[in-house]
């Protein structure tokens, strides 16, 4: 009896959310158990866009293997490249010229920008505002034609090659880019308007999903996720890489450990990714946009790892070498799937329309947690 | 009260905030446990040889790479996690290798108030691959651990919920994650 | 001069010179039922491409302009689309409440179109207990969600009806105690009495601020009650994927996107009967002038226009906020609404006693 | 006090709501604003930038000649296999049999548009297209010969 109506001895109510299901933005399958609307357990189930790109990359080799990386956290393309080209760089020990590094630094930061921009709209979809979404879109179109005039695509770019980068910058790039620039500052203060100042919007966000900042360690949540509670876990800042040490910007830190916090924390990033990308445009040195490597990369026998900081949180690249064109295994620590593990601990205790707003505010990408 | 935004949690305001406000909350936020004494490779070295004689380890590397027993692991892993000086609240990253006569555990843990990092390895015996599990030491283990039981086949004892995470329900026997692992049905030739 | 009560008059007595008064009676019902029906579909197929419109806008969209001339016919296209789809049943509904539960919806916004006065004169039933009447209806829309939510066999289905449930219940208070407070200063329920005491100003005007604390509670309420966002809990779509009528499809699905529609129009009409005074034109105290310049606006004008206006303020409200938690919800009912609009009351009441009004 | 903190709380909570309504309401009434592209419909003008990578191509000369040598960079370069290099003998001019290519075998439907093969290739014979409308109802069509019927290498290309 108890089975027919999908309830538990108790008389909690097993609810599937997912795998379609239009709050977890993908194929998430979430077991929720239920009492009346309070949240008693969530289990997560993964898998359903497992592609295995660990195992795929073992036979491909050094150049090929970062294109596929793209697919993983799609919103952050960039920056997964660019952890992959750090990691064969690291291993075949060459130096990036300036420029390369000034470009892909530019190019993180719009990256991190433009998928802050789908997140603010998604999440204020979630919570039932849907004007945002479409507020939030065209300021990042903007960014992806930017994207699309130098690396050839919007979403899944393969522009970080090791060594380099892969072209040269647009001739346009910097026009379009101020041009971005100038957009963004005059329509910023829609975003307080509509949706950060919002009394409701306040109400639902504020002390939901409180995260301690031990929880937040100890759970390995990284990025937005945990610097909401007060843990400074910016890579850029505390283990530089590229040009980060010599760039003027701010670790954004928030205490309060709830939703709100956590959404402030994206919200003013992408105010410091804005003050990242006006110190370097006008300053992009001249210079090869690559050093020549070899046709065929071998990595010297040995472990590699580089961790870089996505829009999602910490990023690692970790390759075993055995010394052959190709790496004899790969591991991505992908951040969604470590911050996807504190949902069951955040949510419980809360409404099933807080749910949403956590996901939300964990910003989870389910390609980056299944890989 | 409805109408009245709570209390806690910042105020609604876009524009950055000063670099000395954001340096206050750095402050507050990682450093109250007290002084943050980053140790080198050579200091941990010595440290974690007086926890743990029968360590060995391997540099050249960019962290610190140590060598252990099995059996070993759980203790060593309690007291990198709960000594003060050591500190390593934050594990990064958990992986299996496997070396086809052999599987390697890697984990990857870093301190987030000192700033240091090792990487403690463990072999493990291929057909019979064990381990205790550190899910509850650092919770972020019990989801790689479960990933890492799937796709490697090992098994962590006294873990809280060994169960199958990504693959399909009903997944007997073979671990993708292994060098011999094939798939007759779907592999893809060129 | 042509107005609405002209052909219904001329219609009446062509009527009943032609056929005995039974028959006249008849065939009068009939032919309020096919009106009744007609505004119906008319309504629906203004309403969503409307809203379409207005959402379009606001997103800085351009809304469909494929169909017809500049999309117009886009609802037109999306009833056929729904007519001719597959009703599904799920396995495990029960099927007679499954397909009653959207015929419910209907038959209730049916039943509220009798009292409403469309035009001057101009009104199906002129009952003397209009405004009991009306709100004694709506508040059976609840019986057709928790039959559906319940029949659903689902428990997203399940969820969103309970919640309706809750909500309906609750926001049915507040919004009868506003409506209390133009009652109470009319002195009569009969809808056209309500009317004829706005000839000289509209009540929201003529009310003071209580006047105007119970029109804000009104429109809050009757947004609650329709299902609107920020309200629209009961189809939480990021939450519950679509309530109460995840597993309509087809017909029946859109008989209820219609009778949403048609509740939301009536309770604005209402909202413009009671507050901004029906199908009366814009009258100032006793400047003859200006007030014989505004009866030149056909009464059906006014009645629309003020309708339609409410009705952009609640597709306004759901184009820009976010949606409540259940909590707040309720606590927004009962901690605040509840309480203002029982005050709001009794200083009405001592308002109409002592004829503060104008 | 209590009751004028109360009342400024419900003011600025009123307030936070209306500054809402009030930036939808801009744009609602400024249409100037709208950013929609209504595809189909601007295809004439729909202008592409020169990178952007739609599908490999081989551009040939007016003389139906390429400058492909068969060097096979691009087949090894590409991580899913997705060209294929299938030779034939050929006599050149002095009569010495000569290796060159007969069919280059592109499978848009495997291909990621990673321009890896582009990179690879040292006689700049292949190069990105800026075509994107590539869906077909049959399969077969996805698989592409890239080089014309009848066409040959440049002359001084090694």
């Amino acid at each position: 009896m108890f089975e027919e109506v999908g309830t538990t001895i108790d008389g909690d109510m097993i609810i599937n959310v997912g795998p379609q299901h239009p709050a977890t933005h993908g194929v998430l399958h979430l077991v929720i158990t239920l009492n009346g609307e309070t949240i008693k357990k969530v289990e997560p189930h993964l898998g359903f866009i497992h592609r295995s790109i660990e195992k795929m990359c073992e036979s491909l080799s050094y150049r090929q293997f970062i294109y596929v990386t793209s697919r993983m956290d799609y919103l952050s393309a960039h920056i997964n490249n660019h952890a992959c080209a750090l990691c064969v760089e690291k291993g075949l020990q060459v130096e990036i010229p300036p420029r390369a590094q000034v470009i892909r630094v530019l190019m993180d930061e719009l990256t991190r920008i433009a998928s802050h921009e789908l997140w603010w709209g998604a999440m204020a979809m979630d919570l039932g505002a849907f004007t945002p979404f479409f507020h939030a879109f065209r300021e990042r179109e903007s960014i992806n034609d930017i994207m699309e005039e130098t690396c050839g695509a919007r979403l899944t770019m393969n522009y970080m090659v090791p060594g380099g980068v892969m072209q040269d910058l647009h001739p346009n790039f910097q026009k379009r880019t101020k041009e971005f620039l100038q957009l963004y500052k005059r329509k910023i203060h829609e975003y307080d308007e509509l949706v950060t100042g919002n009394i409701i919007f306040q109400n639902r966000m504020k002390n939901v999903g409180y995260l301690s900042a031990e929880d937040a360690v100890s759970y390995g949540c990284s990025g937005p996720a945990a610097r909401g509670s007060g843990v400074s876990c910016d890579i850029r800042k505390i283990y530089p890489y590229e040009i980060y040490d010599k760039l003027e910007f701010d670790e954004v830190l928030e205490t309060a450990g709830d939703s709100f916090a956590r959404y402030m924390i994206r919200i003013r990033e992408m105010q410091q990714s804005i003050r990242i990308i006006e110190q370097l445009i006008d300053n992009i040195p001249e210079g090869d946009f690559q050093t020549k490597t070899k046709a065929v990369l071998k990595l010297p026998k040995g472990e590699f790892y580089t961790r870089v900081e996505t829009a999602r949180g910490e990023l690692g690249v970790y390759i075993v070498s055995e010394g052959g064109t190709t790496p004899y295994r790969i591991k991505f620590r992908s951040p969604g799937f470590s911050n996807l593990s504190v949902l069951d601990h955040i949510a419980r205790g809360s409404k099933l329309g807080d749910l949403v707003a956590m996901m939300g505010t964990l910003d989870l990408v389910i390609p980056d947690i299944d890989r | 009260m409805w109408l009245v935004a709570p209390k806690t949690g910042s105020v609604a305001s876009c524009p950055d905030k000063t670099a000395g406000e954001n340096k206050k909350r750095i402050d507050q936020g990682t450093n109250k446990k007290g002084q943050r004494i980053t140790m080198s490779n050579e200091e941990l070295k010595t440290k974690i040889t007086e926890l743990l004689p029968a360590a060995t380890f391997e540099e050249g590397g960019e962290w610190l790479n140590i060598n252990i027993e099995t059996k070993d692991w759980l203790s060593l892993a309690q007291q990198l996690r709960n000594d003060n000086s050591l500190f390593f609240d934050y594990l990064f990253c958990l992986t299996c290798i496997d070396w086809k006569t052999h599987l390697t555990m890697v984990y990857h843990l870093s301190s987030t108030q000192h700033r240091h990092n090792i990487v403690v390895k463990s072999k493990l015996d291929r057909n019979n691959p064990e381990i205790e599990t550190v899910a509850h030491i650092w919770k972020t283990a019990e989801f790689h651990e479960r990933e890492v039981y799937e796709m490697f086949g090992v098994n962590f004892l006294h873990h809280p919920d060994l169960r199958l995470l990504i693959l399909p329900d009903g997944w007997e026997g073979k671990n993708p994650l292994r060098k011999d692992f094939e798939d007759p049905i779907n592999m893809i030739k060129l | 001069m042509w107005s609405f009560s002209n052909i219904a008059n001329n219609l009446h007595e062509w009527l009943s010179n032609t056929f005995n008064p039974t028959m006249t009676l008849i065939i009068e019902m009939v032919l309020a039922g096919v009106a009744v029906i007609g505004l119906f579909a008319a309504l629906g197929l203004v309403l969503v491409i409307m809203e379409r419109k207005v959402s379009a806008w606001m997103q800085i969209r351009l809304g469909p302009n494929r169909v017809g001339p500049k999309g117009m016919l886009q609802s037109l296209a999306d009833t056929l689309k729904l007519l001719v789809k597959e009703g599904l049943t799920p396995n495990g509904a029960d099927k007679f409440l499954f397909n009653l539960a959207p015929f419910i919806a209907m038959i209730v916004a049916m039943l509220l179109m009798a009292p409403i006065a469309f035009a001057k004169d101009f009104q199906l039933w002129d009952l003397n207990i209009g405004v009991l009447y009306v709100s004694a209806v709506s508040s059976l829309m609840v019986i057709s969600i928790l039959m559906a939510g319940w029949s659903s066999n689902n428990k997203y289905s399940l969820m969103g009806a309970m919640r309706s449930g809750a909500q309906i219940v609750s926001y049915e208070l507040s919004a009868g105690l506003s409506v209390l407070a133009v009652v109470v200063m009319t002195g009569s329920l009969q809808v056209s009495d309500i009317i004829h005491s706005q000839a000289d100003g509209w009540w929201i005007f003529k009310g003071h601020i209580p006047m105007v604390i119970a029109f804000v509670t009104f429109i809050i309420a009757v947004t609650a009650e329709t299902n609107r966002a920020p309200f629209d809990l009961a189809e939480a779509e990021s939450e519950l994927t679509a309530g109460f009528h995840t597993e309509y499809s087809g017909m029946k699905f859109a008989l209820f996107f219609l009778a949403e529609y048609v509740n939301v129009f009536i309770v604005c009409a209402i909202g413009a009967t009671l507050f901004l005074g029906g199908w009366m034109p814009f009258h100032i105290g006793n400047w003859t002038a200006f007030n014989h310049v505004m009866d030149y606006i056909p009464s059906s004008i006014w009645f629309f226009g003020k309708t339609f206006f409410l009705i952009f303020v609640i597709m306004w409200f759901r184009w820009t906020f976010p949606r409540l938690r259940i909590d707040q919800l309720l606590n927004l009912e009962w901690k605040y609404l509840l309480p203002i609009s029982m005050i709001n009351l009794l200083i009405v009441t001592a308002m109409a006693i002592l004829k503060w009004h104008f | 006090m209590f009751i004028t903190k109360y009342i400024k709380d419900v003011y600025n909570g009123v307030k936070s709501l209306l500054v809402g309504m009030k930036r939808t309401l801009y744009y609602f009434t400024h249409h100037k604003e709208i950013i929609t592209q209504q595809y189909p419909d601007n295809r004439d003008t729909l202008v592409l930038p020169e990178r952007f990578k739609g599908e490999v191509v081989m551009p040939h000369d007016e003389n139906n000649e390429h400058r492909c040598t068969g060097c096979q960079a691009c087949e090894l370069a590409c991580p899913n296999g997705t060209i294929k290099v299938i030779f034939k003998n050929e006599l050149n001019a002095e009569g010495k049999k000569k290796k060159a290519i007969d069919k280059l075998v592109y499978h848009l439907e495997l291909c990621t548009m990673c321009n890896l093969c582009i990179e690879a290739c040292p006689s700049d014979a292949i190069k990105m297209a800026q075509t994107f409308e590539h869906s077909v109802f049959d399969r077969n069509e996805l698989t592409k010969i890239l080089n014309n019927p009848g066409s040959k290498i440049m002359d001084g290309v090694e």
